[in-house]
């Protein structure tokens, strides 16, 4: 059995003499009988680590789908994006890994001013003045943004794009039951938000995705007139990577930007731990949920960083916090700053670039396949959605048989269905990331045209 | 010649050679330099605006930190020299288990076959991934003695509130509404902001003088608009609700559910069930009990496990073993919906399973034991010298306090938790739980040797032998470390959170 | 109460929080600890001396460090925030090429498909490895100018050995029996070691003012018993031996050999080749060049190219490409034999082959221009204040000396680079070549930029300025680091080579 | 391609500017045209690291036998010992890594602590007080060990047992080219040393090999005496793993141990780096070669190290240095340092007593298949020869079909054959490590039962 306990038996004796007890169980002697658990754990002997090993090894074979074994064509917000050798050897430093929120900052400099260059990118990015040190993820970030709309305007209908992710929407469902908010979802047409379709003059939000879950970039210079007209904040859910080319967050006007910051240096690891982006206008900075870190001077004068602004958090604040967060996603934002560190200005420009070269290349090939049309007509990045003449888990399972993970399957993300989206057992959203080759390309559209025919 | 910019190969910021502070990234970056490699792809080049339309192209490229692959190194290898961790040494935070987090369970983490696989990917293909999350959730439903749990919250206070929105489900089925949620006073703030978020009001139940909750108080305060209370236990500050059966039946008389916040697990793990005790609903911090590394902030994971009777609102869909074997994603009858974009986060989860595996049922209850000891022999060797705020026997943390310290010599627990530093330890949490007066919370977790412990309560005596003599030097403690104390109420005055707000 | 021993889990040690020594692992030790886990294996017990025969039995166990994985990790750990390295800042170490090693080169070693394999499996279950060599080989010998090459010596000096032994059987072959091998002044010491390891007399050639061989001492020396010369070029002080095709000849003439000591091989990769200078053996320090880590103090790799009149003689069984496309183990026909227990150091030789393909021979070239680049800026940027021991331009590194300061102010090369370290950066290499005095010998590498160097210059400068007026408390640095001046005298006078020796 | 260099064009040109030069080129100018090399090296174009990733992994997957693929018996000086994540964390930390030789005791007390903490573990291993600080590996620890008697003793004839690894018998040989030392390799009967049959009264050296490469223990006493008669070096090639359970060479009189540490934490590694283990008495210590660190003082009375009796080595005494090695094995050192931590007294000695488990249970096993017949009736340890009915190769060529590297054949290891062992082609040294199921044992015996039969 695995001992991680330092003590030895003599050790432990001594310990117990020192507090006049007899034995271990004797520490618990104050705890009720009845409520003791006699017996022990209904859970099995430790093993050792290499025993284990064998254990996780068998769970990994069972995984058909893992990326070392099929190529990835999967996205829908969570990108197979080359992460390098570097930025992994650099994110798992122990002491990244191993620490835990700063509460000492003279000993915590290199959390604290790595969290302080995350900020910084993710501000330039997002257009936006201020960005908090991370949330647990794009879902959860759109819940904390819609209830700091909530705060800001004490009303609480939002207005959300069917173009947010499906998962996403249903994470801000959930949650507001508790907050009280009225979640309405503005249905999309031909990709596009049909904004006219309601009245939003109450709107404590308005939320557009940018791209959208379809792959879809709308101009969203109407959302952003609705929200300024209903005095409500104006959310962008963005693609993080996409804004490193595209017009950001800031430049469509937005009040929040929200995203997923998985594809800066974080594995796809079946879905998580994975990064929520947070970004906003100096308006709302008393309102932002989570951590945030500031510059500021030791006794000797020297320049350090500090969690700062703390009076919003609910360690100090308790039930009037503005958010319940406590433990976040520091790993991944050091990871993420780490991952645009070793990208740079062009790096990031040419993994977007690249990844809607690539995107592009395959759907033009695969829309001239006989029986595959495209969702929307509309411009897309490095993502797009397509209508097959068979459901999309088949032909997803067609082509996992040789080694291509297509896609994912619009109606797995949504099991309830899109009132969006007609047909959408049928529908099949594929990305192209910077790794994807031209052989590869051509390979699925050739799998393709075999799964449809 | 110019050279403009700062160094990125100079180390004058590492604690092995100076104190100097380390540049920004941003101002280590040179225009022009990436040390990014990008596959060959062989994929025709296009230019974007044909691709996306003018209109969406951004005008001027957002500037990021432009780096050689070289000086991004040096960069984050000396941000990380100056920061402490777990792996450098003790780090009593009490209430956190920054305990020693075995590098076998990163190692599981890493493996492609698992961190490679992505979340949408059918489940037909992900069978692995589906089994490890089941067996996952049936280990911890026999540690907390519970019938089901969901694993989507991604930490603590994410399980918190998950937990009431559950609570919320189960009245509403019952077309109950009730209003108020019951805390102690000694709760954790992420009770009361997750109480408030989940659409409750807070009634808060004070303490007794033995640091319990005072059941007369709380039977003053139940009702039928009560939907339940959070509890944890051991309470936040170290001592065991002995009394728990009693406010189980008290609550559960008046209709209301217990919750049990299962950050203390630690205390417990392998001894007590939460579903023994009476709780309806616990959420456990497997970055605590559980040893996945707290990652600088996080990643957590704080799944929620729950009774019989709430089973059916859990969050989903879940990971579920069908009857011929296989696996598959199924939402329970009634589920509240999602509450994280995925299936939570995985990986965390995925190293908890390894260490519940490695140490085994009675591994488990080990760990409880030697936390409990460990924390009890420190209470104890420390009792003349920082007496615990409650003179009785703690479970896996003591709470001491600096009350008297700072009457006589005007040396306040925070300059003692500073001071601690230049002993070479982390500090224990200060000031909280804020019910206990210049609170000084240690936990030093059952990975600690009774060595370790010995000296860090060598440590504490000498910093409070100090404090006749040397006050003022132990308020401006710490002294070795790179940089001295810090200007917190500054920073809030002068907001500068980006280098774009800075001056510079 | 019986608590003894250290406590592993302090830190004070770490320069983060402290500057106190870090206890031993075996003052951290208690007996009965042990973190070791093996696997199940279900094989019977049976008592050691039924097996082995009580004769061969310990009677007392050794008594190694017991330790709680833990404190094994916190020891470690702390060590390594006691120790400088490239990936902390700059380490113009000349002679050494410490430049940055790209993490990529040793992701690529940590494959188990690589460094899972068992040396002694047949070839035909071993063919990947097999090709990876004979690639490897194929392109040291295309930046040599050679015709083959062996990829066993473990490390340069090994290499020299080697190659002296292939000089030797040369001329054995021959039915010559030469004695004499000439070295420059300037060598380093490895070369007349290997060269008496080699059964052979070293002849010493001055250098002439200009810092190169003086070829007309050269020639002097020649004669029918010298079976070679060994020579680097750029030599040790950083200058390229423009006559290098003069000294071929002789050699040539003379019947000897050339060999080529591959250390500053950076400084022409790609720009000349040794074996178009003439040279007939060369060995390359591939944890130099071609950057693969230098360990702290090792592995390197050091394999030896040669012309084709000496292929024959390589060591061997050497892996080789059949005619039908497979690879076998191969050995030359009148092989010297073994140099390396197995096939040589394969995982840092599979690190050189990565970063030889990332950069290509385009990229290459680029390294060598641009270490020289840097080298020469550093030394006309120092001009002033350190100057050249020869005044020209240099190759990779610039050897400077500190006679004239040390003349002026009674500071030494010594306090310089001890000085330096207080400003961020490694010490330069102090006192070699032995042929310049108060040599202070820089070598930045290619991965520093300009604004490192501008900030290397801008700290010599400043410890220089300091030389009138602060030269005792140069004399005593450094003065931020873990420990301060160390007494080696001591060391060697009272050896003190393990804990069982010390007097604790 | 990939670039490492920092500079931008810009500063190039500002650098060469600064200098007074007009193109990279011209650095060069001094150099003879007639040797420069025009038209670049013919080597390939840089590759990024993912393309060069996708080369190196074809060359992984065409190793059949690699371990995470095939179980290992292979030994031979080469183990498949367990290498915990916790020892691979801790010494793959970059600075034990990208460190180099501690020439600067003040910022380098972190590898000099190690390596102290590895001399007196390998010292209290070997059962001698002084060990130095790594060689290249084993075989060229005998070279090494040889040359040392050599100057004990200032005579030349080495009487080698032929029980010693034919690889390092063949290494010591190469050399011997140099130093003119004799190698004189004593025959073995029946595993065991003919000391008889050689006149050793004129050795500089004797060396045995324990327990010698067929797994054999034999009694030393014997040979210790040759070695006092002959007033030689008396050297004993020992495994280190055996160390934890079985008399150390000081145990049994040797004045040098010397050994190969591969077995304490480092990867098979298609034999290399590994590490060359080596101690001695006092007597030698100023001929002990290569790096020693001792313990000292700083300045302020603080224990510090710092390598010592320097002036052994080339860089000061160069030719008349007792050895020319300079790189070393720290890594593999300072690894086995960890190793050997993890593993603590009882976790070695428990390594070293389930190999003789496993390999007792499997030579019983597999003596017991009928043409399958022991090389040795002698005692062994966690190793042993086989002569079977065929080729060893070809028996292992069959087995590893099913998934099993069998082992190591003999003729492999002496391609010239070796005049100690008769019918080498069919002798098979098979090793047995704590990794080793019992499963994998039944295993094991059926598969050769095939093969055999
Ligand atoms: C008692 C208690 N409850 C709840 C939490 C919240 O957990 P998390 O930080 O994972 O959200 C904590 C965390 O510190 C805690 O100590
Ligand atoms: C010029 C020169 N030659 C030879 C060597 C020896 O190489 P190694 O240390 O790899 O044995 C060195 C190493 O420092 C060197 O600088």
């Amino acid at each position: 059995m695995a001992d991680y306990l330092p003590h030895t038996d003599e050790e432990v004796r001594d310990m117990l003499d020192f507090l006049g007890l007899d034995s271990l169980e004797h520490l618990f002697a104050h705890i009720p009988a009845a409520v003791r658990l006699s017996g022990g754990l209904d859970i099995e002997p430790g093993l050792s680590e290499p025993d284990v090993a064998a254990i996780f090894a068998g769970y990994g074979e069972a995984n058909a789908a893992r990326t070392n074994a099929m190529t990835c064509f999967a996205g829908a917000g969570a990108y197979d994006h080359e992460v390098p050798a570097v930025v992994k050897a650099l994110g798992s430093r122990s002491e990244f890994v191993t620490a835990y929120t700063p509460y000492q900052p003279e000993v915590a400099q290199g959390v604290l001013q790595a969290i302080f260059e995350y900020q910084t990118l993710i501000s330039r990015l997002s257009g936006l003045p201020i960005a908090n040190a991370s949330l647990y993820d794009g879902a959860t970030a759109l819940v904390e943004a819609l209830n700091m709309a909530g705060g800001a305007t004490t009303r609480s209908r939002m207005y959300v794009s069917s173009g947010v992710h499906p998962h996403w929407r249903a994470v801000a469902r959930t949650f507001a039951a508790g907050t009280g908010h009225e979640i309405i979802e503005v249905p999309l047409v031909d990709g596009l938000t049909q904004w006219a379709s309601v009245d939003t003059s109450d709107a404590a939000a308005i939320v557009v995705a940018y791209p959208n879950y379809l792959g879809v970039l709308e101009d969203l210079s109407d959302a952003r007139a609705l929200a300024g007209a209903a005095s409500g904040l104006f959310i962008v859910a963005g693609d993080p990577v996409a804004a490193g080319v595209l017009k950001s967050a800031g430049d469509w006007g937005a009040d929040v930007f929200i995203g997923e910051g998985q594809p800066f240096g974080t594995a796809l690891a079946f879905g998580g731990p994975y990064l929520g982006l947070f970004a906003c206008t100096m308006d709302q900075v008393r309102r932002l949920p989570g951590r945030i870190v500031g510059e500021t001077l030791d006794s000797n004068g020297r320049r350090s960083f500090v969690t700062t602004l703390r009076a919003r958090e609910q360690d100090i604040r308790r039930e009037k916090a503005t958010s319940n967060v406590c433990t976040n996603q520091t790993l991944m934002a050091v990871t993420a700053a780490i991952q645009l560190g070793w990208l740079g200005t062009s790096g990031l420009r040419d993994v977007a670039t690249r990844c809607a070269e690539g995107a592009h290349y395959l759907f033009d090939a695969v829309t001239a396949v006989e029986g595959v049309e495209a969702v929307s007509s509309q411009a897309f990045l490095r993502e797009f959605a397509l209508r097959l003449p068979r459901r999309a888990s088949d032909v997803i399972a067609d082509m996992a048989a040789s080694g291509i993970l297509a896609g994912v399957a619009a109606s797995a993300l949504a099991p309830a269905g899109d009132p969006s989206l007609e047909g959408i057992e049928n529908v099949l959203l594929v990305a192209v990331t910077e790794k994807r080759t031209r052989v590869e390309l051509d390979a699925y559209a050739e799998l393709l045209r075999k799964a449809v025919a | 010649m110019a050279i403009t910019g700062l160094p990125g190969g100079r180390a004058a910021s590492v604690p092995l050679m100076g104190h100097e502070t380390e540049p920004t990234m941003f101002e280590l970056s040179v225009v022009g330099r990436s040390a990014a490699q990008l596959r060959t792809t062989g994929v025709p080049t296009r230019p974007l605006a044909d691709m996306v339309g003018a209109a969406h192209v951004k005008r001027e490229p957002v500037a990021l930190a432009d780096l050689s692959e070289r000086d991004l190194v040096g960069h984050f290898t000396r941000l990380s020299h100056r920061q402490f961790s777990v792996d450098l040494g003790a780090y009593p935070l009490g209430s956190c288990t920054m305990k020693y987090n075995p590098k076998f369970c990163d190692a599981v983490a890493a493996d492609p076959a698992l961190n490679g696989v992505h979340p949408g990917a059918p489940s037909t293909l992900t069978q692995g991934w589906l089994e490890l999350l089941v067996d996952l959730e049936e280990k911890l439903c026999a540690i907390t003695g519970m019938a089901a749990a969901t694993l989507q919250p991604a930490a603590g206070a994410a399980g918190e509130l998950t937990g009431l929105l559950l609570m919320r489900a189960y009245h509403a089925s019952r077309g109950e509404d009730r209003r108020r949620v019951i805390i102690p006073d000694s709760a954790h703030g992420t009770n009361p902001a997750s109480v408030t978020l989940g659409g409750y009001e807070v009634t808060t139940v004070p303490s007794n003088e033995r640091g319990l909750v005072d059941l007369e108080a709380l039977r003053g305060a139940l009702g039928p608009d009560v939907a339940g209370i959070m509890l944890t236990n051991p309470n936040t500050v170290g001592l065991f609700e002995e009394e728990i059966t009693e406010i189980a039946t008290a609550v559960h008389d008046a209709g209301g559910l217990l919750y049990y916040d299962g950050a203390n697990l630690n205390a417990i793990v392998g001894v007590v069930r939460p579903g023994d005790m009476g709780f309806d609903i616990v959420h456990m911090n497997l970055h605590k009990t559980f040893a996945t590394p707290h990652g600088g902030g996080g990643p957590g994971a704080g799944p929620v496990a729950v009774s019989v009777r709430l089973a059916d609102f859990l969050p989903g869909p879940k990971a579920t073993r069908l009857s011929d074997g296989t696996y598959d994603w199924v939402a329970p009858a009634k589920s509240i919906g999602r509450v994280h974009g995925w299936h939570g986060n995985a990986m965390v989860l995925a190293r908890a399973l390894a260490y519940i595996d490695v140490h085994g049922g009675d591994g488990l209850t080990r760990v409880a034991q030697h936390a409990v000891l460990n924390a009890n022999w420190l209470r104890r060797r420390l009792a003349d010298t920082l007496p615990a705020a409650y003179d009785r026997p703690c479970m896996h943390e003591a709470v001491l306090s600096a009350t008297a310290l700072k009457a006589a010599t005007g040396v306040r627990g925070l300059d003692v938790a500073k001071a601690l530093l230049d002993e070479g330890f982390h500090s224990p949490t200060v000031y909280f739980p804020l019910i206990v007066d210049e609170a000084l919370m240690f936990e030093p977790t059952e990975t600690e040797s009774p060595q370790t412990l010995e000296a860090l309560a060598q440590a504490v005596e000498r910093i409070v032998a100090r404090a006749d003599t040397e006050a003022d030097e132990l308020h401006h403690a710490p002294h070795h470390t790179p940089v001295s104390r810090v200007d917190e109420a500054r920073a809030a005055r002068h907001l500068i959170a980006t280098e774009d707000a800075a001056t510079r």
